[in-house]
């Protein structure tokens, strides 16, 4: 079965050119069925690849042709299919399916053209993906790399009258480019050094690398992954990457592309493992990401923009478990982030689609009574990240903080306040979204009601994931054995592990942590909610450290300043001083000194004779003191014209 | 045979075309004309082995014709076939005073630039070179734009004082060699201190320099393609610039590696400067054909730098690149024309909302864009991916350094895309309407072999193999 | 000193008087007569050195035909004194300036010249001067050369013809 | 012999078709018919099937490559009596008289192509400048032509003093007048043990070649000149007569190069440099296009001057070449500018568009004269070049040129941006037929030899 | 006499013929300094080829070395000849359209 896995991106990619060449022709059902189906035939043969790996337990590699060939590189069109790569497929193609199926009522109102477009913009998007993650060597996840970042600029625009959305495509693309630079610059080293990048060859010749090589490369890719998974410095892009269409935020911006570096670095567990200073780097990055994005989304009022921030808080709780060895701990937070921040994202989507697209929750309120399933399935997402167990977001969280804590336990601490913070910010969106009295206009109240089943049927399905995707990963303390993604994971993982000492934490510290964690996050959710179940739009300002939330800190304004601008101003340096005056003035400087040249000389030509002669007499007389007596001016002329 | 007849069919044609009268019938034998060439192109590369011609043609002077079709030569051969079809196919509505005179001159072009890729004489190399540079001064000067006599006779200068200076490389070459031939395989052969390869070097890198162009001898190159009649801006940024990669590694590389190892590192630094400082004018640039040509400067350096690095590696993405972005390129081109041609501007200020009237153009354009940013599964991206390579390699740094216009590239180009089509409509594009059919046609070729290339670029990087593995065999 | 020597320095002082009193004479008529004078000195040198044929020719062709010519001319246009323009005096002197480096460069090189010591110009010996052997060599060895100058002087003729006619 | 005095002969004959003749067009013809006569006589004696033998007493020297010089001046010669013959017929009154002093000129270049000693060399450049003293003055109504006759009259005349007194030196030094003789070299690189009499007397006469061949300092005649003089003349003092001075110079000073030492290489490369600069520079700013064909004529002497600073087989070679290169093309291009009314810049504006075969075939003659591939100007330059480095010279020197080359480009073509991109409706006297055909023949030959040079050069040469 | 003494006076003659063409301005004056020259350059070839004669002498009573050094005056005076008819009737016609022989008034054509 793994044989057939080229199957899995190719029903995208037919989805995708059906849909792109046939978007005039195609009706909008027509449409919709070939989107959704294609995926969900993905996601078909993805199971079915699941369970063939999971029988044999083996990786597979299928080589389709030989991409690049050349002297001393061989970059194969491969892929490998691997516990690893199964795991991704099938979260991608499944909640790929799931949102596909909800955009084709969300997008209902588009045109036909714009409907196939946005269609084949999504398919094509989990045909890289599914290329990222099936890839078998760097140069192939680097084609998917790329090309998810690709989809999600063409997605963030896809209202590309608007030009602020264009901006922000063009932000997320150019600040994907920048990770993706140190990615492509740690794929040349692993050329430079090991002439492979194909990962089995890589894990195997690893003993060749130095530990700098491995740490500039492990830093390379780290790089690359701060641009795709939003993490400090790289992060402002996600946030506005919100101006694209709400399902395209939900599969995107949260539930896949995102997780790319993750699973990226995942997979180069291995060199992780080898190089200690860029785990450090990684784990207080993610984590430094999570508390900032957290604090961020404390203050924010845009539905969104409150769920971008709390992914890329999220996403900062998965780096931090890579930074500290808890590779499986991150992979499935990625998963149980995946259903529970999709799901998230398509009930805010709901929420938009039921409000006709007012996002900020100061005017909304109430709406818990217009759209029960909504509701519900957007209340267990909130306690899914919020930690409360025994709801998926519990244990993977608790996975990596107890890692944390293992490595450091500071992180442990600080890792904790995010937590908390993320369970106020969340029950702060939740309690002025659905409690509380209608804010909204009048014509908006009128109109608000519960969506379709297209849209409704994946909250549902998602809702279900969230509150018993943890059952797949409890932690051992509970039972032996029990972490039925960890044991799956084993292979994968084998090498660093073998590496990485294991200490563990005694099962009673473990139980006192979750069990003071758990109260905690319970207590700030209940006073998030009363707190917030009387609010009243006020016009107040914001000031002090609220305003800078509220703004941000203020650090798409910083980059601005410190990067935006000064490149803008060499720019214009370049183009207005340096090549109209200097560059192009020394070349016309040449024409424009022969010309005044040729004016001078011109003079000479006196028309009297007598200056005529003169001149041809001085010359004979040079001629003969040149001849005669080994003049300083002679003997410079013989140096300038020595043979060559 | 087949690279005599290469460079006669143009060669006639375009003698022919300048009897005609009719603006017809010139464009119809132009364009069959460069149909015929793009057959026998495909005939040269789908034949096994190294072609060539040789006749007698300078007996006193050690000159003879002498044609010789390597891996490079087909695969530069195959581009500039390709590029005539398509630009006349591009621009066939277009018209033009004296349309005979104009597609005289065109294939009097193309038979320079076939007659420099094939040419295995250093003296008949010369000649085409100048050949090449000739017509093109013409079209330039007859048909270009408001400043053209000014630019052109810029352009012509400096690349005249290039190949002046070349010339005398050629000659002190030519006196060294043992059996005073201008041959190819004589020049190969000749024995040269340290000191006269440097002098070599420096006299042949000038032209070629200009021609590329390297940084910061660039500057006839924006306003000549601003100015020019877009047909031959294809031409000249598609095929012509070519020619100075295509010579650095055919007559420099070989012959007189010891300077080329010395001075790699100047080079490669000036083509990396080049490369950042391009990209970033690029940014700020308000004229599409502009801002074109200032991409195109970037990314020739980098092609530049990548043959200095001497690995095989950057030598073979350097071949394929020299296709690759040629064929993007003229993509661009046309894009550009059909935008000025049916809104008479090409100032991005004056644009906007173009998505909305032409979607076609749109969608082929960001694909071109996207090749142009070096996207992975584009054509572009396999090319770049190996020259990095070998950049890096060859230092870690500078590769860096270079990688900045990666993503400075990517800052121009989504920018272009953006001010032209994106955004609502404004006053000049209100009325705009989708293109013509034969565009399209033209387009959708450019961007299936764009997609073909980056998915599938094995045949071409074979096609030139043989080349790069004779330039290692040598030293 | 012989009366040779005497000879030469007091027809060398009257070349050089003469010639520099054609330089400054204001009235051309006197530059003509001084020049005259000049070539008078140089008949008498070519004497001193034997070659009688020169002495001859040179009185006739140049202080005779000449120089007439040049009187003729003078007289023709009516220049005198009063309508002789002269160059300012920066001109003049930067003028003789550079005739005397002139001078002074191959003066120090005849000077500096080994192969000139002991070196004499036979004064009254020697008759390859007279008509006779010259005559002998001329219709001998430079024959040739001699029938050549009918083509410069046929050139010459109608030079004179086709700028003097008036139309 | 044959063309000495067959030229002699012929030019007697022309003195006196004016007699005989009052057509003026028939005279043009005559001289048409007796060049043709002088090119079979000269080309007899260069098959070897027929020649004048005479005893010169070693005075004159016959080679092949003189007399194969002959044939290109009197080839050039009758081009440009085909093409401007009558505009010759224009200028004055004798046209008689000019196409004999044509005739005693082409006899003293076939003198200065065998000269063998002084003697005849100082003859040989006489019976040449003295019929262009007055052909300068032809044109006697006009001021600029008086002016440039007399200006050219009195430096020449002082010229001819200062090679005179050169050849006395060389002559005390070396009792006899051949040259570079009695000169003994010593090891490279030291001042030769030579006559310091002949040395200077060597010096002298160079200087006066120089001027001969405008050379810079010695150039300043020849813008005037040339602009005053009929622009017939013009073309054929700047051709013919010009590309002879450079033979002559060539032929006196090839063997100097290691007789004179390297201060010798010092002081010819000072020349050529002044010379391009002061050719090349200057011809940027003219606005009369006559005025720049004379600078650019000087510029194409220091060109010609590399054969002289190389001075072996090629440059031999590549001063025919370039003698049939630079009359060829600067014959078309002045036959052309006499057609026009207006010589300056403007006055060739939109020329292409009037006359189109003019254009054309001017485009070829300056792109020729600029050096550019696949005319015959490229392969002149090119030999110039080739010798240079050939002959181990400074690289430096070519270097230099070819950067002036590049400033030549510049002017040239802002005639040709005239013909073809500037609007306006230049004017031209009446253009016949025949004159186009001639003018398209000399296209076609600047094209041939820029093709195929060996054509030219093997055929009749070897 | 010493050869010197000959070559001294001529150089002088020589120069000061070059300093008048330098310093006129009458173009008859300057034509004339030119003849000056000539004859200046007529006397040092006589002279040398005494010279020349009495190195041969010593060795062959009957020798006509420096025949051609006379000779060759003999030219340069045939020459002259030429020139001067030439050059005159040049002046002649300038002062006819001009009324005047000043060379500095010979400006028309510069630059």
């Amino acid at each position: 079965m793994s044989k057939l896995v080229y199957l899995i991106p190719l029903f995208p990619l037919l989805g995708f050119l059906i849909n792109g060449l046939g978007r005039k022709h195609l009706s909008k059902s027509m449409i919709g069925i070939i989107g959704t189906g294609s995926i969900l035939a993905s996601f078909i043969v993805s199971v079915l690849v699941f369970f063939d790996v999971k029988a044999t337990g083996t990786s597979t590699v299928v080589t389709l042709f030989n991409f690049i060939q050349v002297k001393g590189l061989l970059i194969p069109f491969a892929f490998q299919v691997d516990q690893l790569s199964v795991i991704f497929l099938l979260i991608i193609t499944g909640i790929g399916t799931l949102i596909h199926l909800y955009s084709t009522a969300y997008m209902h109102t588009e045109e036909p053209a714009h409907f196939g477009r946005y269609f084949a913009y999504l398919n094509l998007f989990i045909f890289s993906m599914l290329l990222l993650v099936l890839g078998a060597n760097y140069v192939i996840m680097f084609i998917g790399w790329e090309g998810v970042g690709l989809c999600s600029y063409l997605l963030i625009g896809y209202w590309f009258k608007n030009n602020n959305y264009n901006y922000a495509a063009k932000k997320a693309f150019v600040m994907n480019r920048i990770g993706d630079l140190g990615f492509l610059l740690a794929v040349f080293w692993l050329i430079f050094k090991l002439g492979t990048a194909t990962y089995s060859d890589v894990f195997l010749h690893v003993d060749k690398l130095s530990a700098f090589d491995i740490t500039a490369i492990t830093t390379l890719l780290f790089v690359g992954a701060m641009g795709k998974s939003a993490q400090i410095p790289l992060y402002t892009w996600l946030p506005d990457a919100m101006a694209g269409p709400t399902p395209v935020s939900a599969l995107i911006h949260a539930a896949t592309m995102v997780t790319a570096g993750i699973y990226m670095i995942a997979r180069t567990n291995l060199l992780y493992s080898m190089a200690p200073g860029t785990q450090t780097l990684i784990a207080i990055i993610g984590l430094a990401t999570a508390i900032f994005a957290a604090t961020i989304a404390l203050k924010q009022n845009d539905i969104k923009k409150v769920l971008a921030y709390s992914t890329v808080s999220q996403l900062g709780y998965m780096f931090l478990g890579l930074g500290v060895g808890a590779y499986t701990g991150a992979v499935f937070h990625v998963m149980t982030h995946a259903f529970f921040k999709a799901l998230l994202f398509l009930g805010a989507g709901s929420v938009i689609h039921a409000m006709h697209h007012e996002q900020d929750i100061t005017k909304m309120g109430g709406l818990k009574k217009f759209m029960p399933i909504t509701h519900i399935t957007f209340l267990l997402a909130c306690l899914a990240i919020a930690g409360i167990p025994p709801f998926s977001g519990f244990f993977s969280k608790d996975e990596i903080l107890m890692a944390a804590y293992a490595k450091n336990p500071i992180y442990y601490y600080v890792g904790l306040g995010g937590a908390l913070m993320t369970a106020f910010y969340m029950f702060r969106l939740y309690t002025l979204t659905f409690l509380g009295g209608f804010r909204g206009t009048q014509a908006q109240a009128s109109h608000v009601h519960e969506s379709p089943i297209a849209m409704t049927f994946p909250l549902i399905v998602l809702a279900i994931l969230s509150v018993i995707g943890g059952l797949i990963g409890i932690p051992e303390v509970f039972a032996k054995d029990a972490h039925s993604l960890g044991n799956f994971l084993t292979p994968i993982f084998a090498q660093s592990a073998a590496l990485a000492t294991e200490h563990h934490l005694e099962a009673s510290q473990e139980y006192l942590f979750m069990g003071v964690s758990t109260l905690l996050i319970a207590g700030i959710i209940f006073y998030t909610i009363s707190s917030y179940k009387k609010y009243q739009s006020t016009e107040t300002e914001n000031t002090g450290l609220a305003k800078l939330l509220e703004n941000k800190w203020y650090i798409d304004e910083l980059y601005d300043a410190i990067i935006v601008k000064p490149l803008n101003a060499i720019a214009v340096f370049f183009k207005n001083i340096i090549e109209k005056n200097i560059i192009d003035g020394g070349v016309n400087g040449v024409g424009k000194l022969v010309s005044y040249s040729s004016r001078q000389i011109r003079l000479l030509q006196s028309g009297q004779v007598g200056n005529y002669v003169l001149i041809m007499v001085l010359a004979i007389v040079v001629f003969i003191l040149i001849w005669f007596n080994d003049l300083t001016l002679s003997y410079y002329l013989n140096r300038l014209f020595k043979n060559a | 045979m087949i690279p005599l007849l290469l460079i006669l069919i143009p060669l006639l044609s375009g003698l022919a075309v300048f009897f005609l009268k009719e603006a017809r019938s010139s464009k119809a034998l132009a364009l069959g004309s460069s149909v015929i060439t793009l057959a026998l192109s495909l005939m040269a590369v789908s034949s096994k082995g190294v072609l060539h011609y040789d006749a007698s043609w300078l007996p006193g002077l050690g000159g003879r014709f002498t044609l010789m079709q390597d891996g490079m030569g087909k695969m530069l051969g195959l581009l500039t076939a390709i590029s005539f079809p398509v630009v006349f196919a591009a621009t066939y509505k277009n018209t033009y005073q004296k349309p005979a005179a104009f597609y005289g001159l065109m294939l009097l072009t193309q038979a320079g630039l076939l007659g420099v890729f094939l040419a295995a004489d250093a003296l008949l190399f010369y000649f085409f070179w100048e050949l090449a540079l000739i017509p093109v001064y013409f079209l330039c000067s007859i048909w270009g734009g408001e400043k053209r006599i000014v630019v052109t006779f810029k352009f012509f200068i400096y690349t005249f004082i290039g190949s002046l200076l070349m010339l005398v490389g050629i000659l002190f070459v030519y006196a060294q060699t043992a059996d005073h031939s201008f041959a190819l395989q004589s020049f190969y052969n000749v024995q040269l201190t340290g000191k006269q390869q440097a002098y070599v070097f420096a006299l042949f890198f000038i032209a070629f320099a200009i021609k590329m162009p390297i940084f910061p001898l660039h500057t006839w190159q924006p306003d000549a393609y601003e100015q020019a009649p877009t047909a031959t801006t294809m031409i000249l940024s598609g095929v012509m610039v070519k020619m100075g990669l295509f010579a650095v590694i055919r007559w420099v590389l070989p012959m007189v590696p010891g300077a080329v190892k010395g001075h790699a590192l100047f080079v490669i630094i000036l083509s990396v400067i080049g490369m950042v400082y391009a990209s970033l004018i690029a940014i700020k640039q308000d004229d599409l054909k502009r801002l074109i040509a200032y991409s195109s400067i970037a990314h020739i350096g980098l092609m530049c730098a990548a043959i200095f690095t001497q690995n095989q590696i950057g030598l073979e993405g350097v071949m394929i690149q020299m296709f690759n972005h040629g064929i993007n390129v003229i993509g661009l081109w046309i894009v550009a024309d059909v935008i000025e041609q049916q809104l008479g501007t090409r100032k991005f200020s004056e644009l906007g909302g173009l998505a909305q009237k032409a979607p076609t153009l749109a969608i082929l354009l960001v694909v071109l864009a996207l090749a142009n940013v070096a996207l992975p599964l584009t054509n572009a991206f396999v090319g770049e991916f190996l020259l990095f390579n070998g950049l890096f390699q060859y230092n870690i740094w500078i590769a860096a350094v270079a990688g900045i216009s990666i993503i400075l590239s990517a800052v121009y180009t989504l920018n272009m895309i953006q001010k032209i089509f994106y955004g609502n409509t404004v006053e000049k594009t209100n009325n705009a309407v989708e293109i013509d059919f034969n565009v399209q046609v033209v387009l959708g070729v450019l961007v299936v072999l764009v997609l073909v290339m980056g998915v599938y670029p094995q045949p071409m990087i074979d096609l030139t193999k043989d080349t790069v593995n004779a330039i290692f065999a040598h030293r | 000193m012989s009366i040779t020597e005497i000879l030469f320095f007091f027809l060398s002082a009257l070349a050089i008087g003469s010639a520099i009193m054609v330089l400054v004479s204001k009235n051309p008529v006197y530059s003509v007569l001084w020049l005259v004078a000049v070539f008078f000195a140089i008949s008498g040198h070519y004497i001193l050195l034997n070659a009688q044929f020169l002495a001859i020719v040179n009185l006739i062709v140049y202080a005779g035909a000449i120089m007439v010519l040049f009187l003729f001319v003078i007289m023709l246009m009516n220049l005198n004194a009063h309508s002789e323009p002269q160059k300012n005096l920066w001109m003049k002197l930067a003028g003789v300036i550079s005739g005397g480096c002139f001078l002074m460069v191959l003066v120090s090189l005849v000077r500096q010249a080994n192969e000139l010591s002991n070196k004499k110009a036979l004064t009254v010996e020697g008759n390859i001067g007279l008509i006779k052997n010259l005559g002998k060599v001329l219709f001998n060895d430079y024959v040739v050369s001699f029938e050549i100058t009918s083509v410069l002087f046929l050139s010459a003729m109608i030079g004179a013809i086709v700028i003097g006619k008036k139309d | 012999m044959n063309a000495i005095i067959v030229s002699a002969l012929l030019g007697v004959v022309m003195m006196f078709s004016g007699i005989f003749f009052q057509n003026k067009s028939i005279i043009k013809h005559i001289a048409a018919g007796c060049l043709l006569l002088l090119l079979g006589a000269n080309l007899l004696q260069h098959y070897e099937i027929f020649t004048i033998k005479i005893d010169t007493h070693n005075l004159l020297r016959f080679e092949k490559m003189g007399i194969f010089f002959n044939t290109i001046t009197i080839v050039a010669t009758l081009i440009y009596v085909l093409l401007s013959g009558k505009d010759i017929e224009n200028t004055g009154v004798h046209v008689a008289e000019y196409f004999a002093l044509i005739f005693f000129i082409l006899c003293g270049v076939s003198i200065l192509t065998s000269f063998n000693g002084l003697l005849m060399l100082f003859l040989g450049i006489e019976i040449m400048s003295i019929p262009l003293y007055i052909l300068t003055g032809t044109d006697k109504r006009n001021l600029k032509s008086n002016e440039a006759a007399l200006k050219y009259f009195l430096m020449g005349s002082f010229s001819t003093g200062i090679m005179l007194m050169g050849i006395t030196l060389i002559y005390g030094g070396s009792g006899n007048f051949q040259i570079g003789q009695a000169i003994v070299s010593s090891a490279a690189g030291t001042v030769p043990n030579a006559s310091f009499l002949e040395v200077a007397g060597l010096l002298l006469l160079f200087s006066a070649m120089c001027f001969k061949v405008s050379a810079a300092p010695f150039h300043f005649w020849t813008p005037d000149v040339y602009d005053g003089a009929p622009s017939v003349f013009t073309s054929f003092m700047a051709t013919i007569v010009k590309v002879t001075g450079f033979y002559a110079f060539i032929r006196l000073f090839e063997n100097q190069n290691e007789l004179l030492g390297p201060t010798w290489k010092i002081i010819l490369s000072f020349v050529i440099i002044a010379t391009l600069l002061v050719g090349n520079i200057t011809a940027v700013f003219q606005q009369s296009v006559k005025r720049m064909l004379a600078y650019s004529s000087i510029a194409q002497a220091g060109f010609m001057l590399f054969g002289l600073y190389a001075s072996n087989d090629l440059s031999k070679e590549g001063i025919l070449l370039y003698s049939a290169a630079y009359c060829l093309a600067t014959i078309g291009i002045f036959a052309v500018l006499i057609k026009m009314k207006d010589y300056t810049l403007d006055g060739f504006n939109g020329l292409a568009k009037t006359q189109p075969v003019l254009a054309f075939t001017a485009t070829v003659c300056l792109m020729s004269l600029a050096g550019i591939p696949l005319t015959a100007g490229f392969f002149a330059k090119y030999y110039m070049l080739a010798s240079v480095v050939k002959a181990g010279g400074s690289l430096m020197i070519v270097i230099v040129a070819v950067l002036f080359a590049a400033v030549s480009v510049y002017y040239y073509l802002r005639v040709i941006q005239a013909m073809y991109f500037k609007e306006g409706e230049a004017e031209t006297t009446e253009i016949t037929p025949s004159f186009k055909v001639g003018l398209v023949f000399v296209a076609i030959l600047i094209l041939l030899i820029g093709a195929l040079p060996s054509v030219l050069l093997n055929y009749f040469y070897f | 006499m010493p050869i010197q003494y000959y070559i001294y006076l001529c150089l002088t003659l020589f120069s000061i013929g070059i300093i008048g063409v330098l310093t006129r301005r009458n173009a008859i004056i300057v034509f004339m300094c030119v003849e000056l020259m000539l004859n200046a350059v007529n006397l040092l070839l006589v002279a040398f080829s005494k010279m020349h004669l009495a190195t041969a002498l010593v060795a062959d009573k009957a020798t006509k070395v420096g025949t051609d050094g006379q000779l060759f005056v003999f030219f340069i005076m045939v020459v002259a000849a030429a020139e001067v008819s030439v050059g005159l009737a040049i002046i002649v016609m300038l002062y006819r359209n001009t009324h005047s022989v000043d060379i500095n008034f010979l400006n028309r054509l510069k630059n």
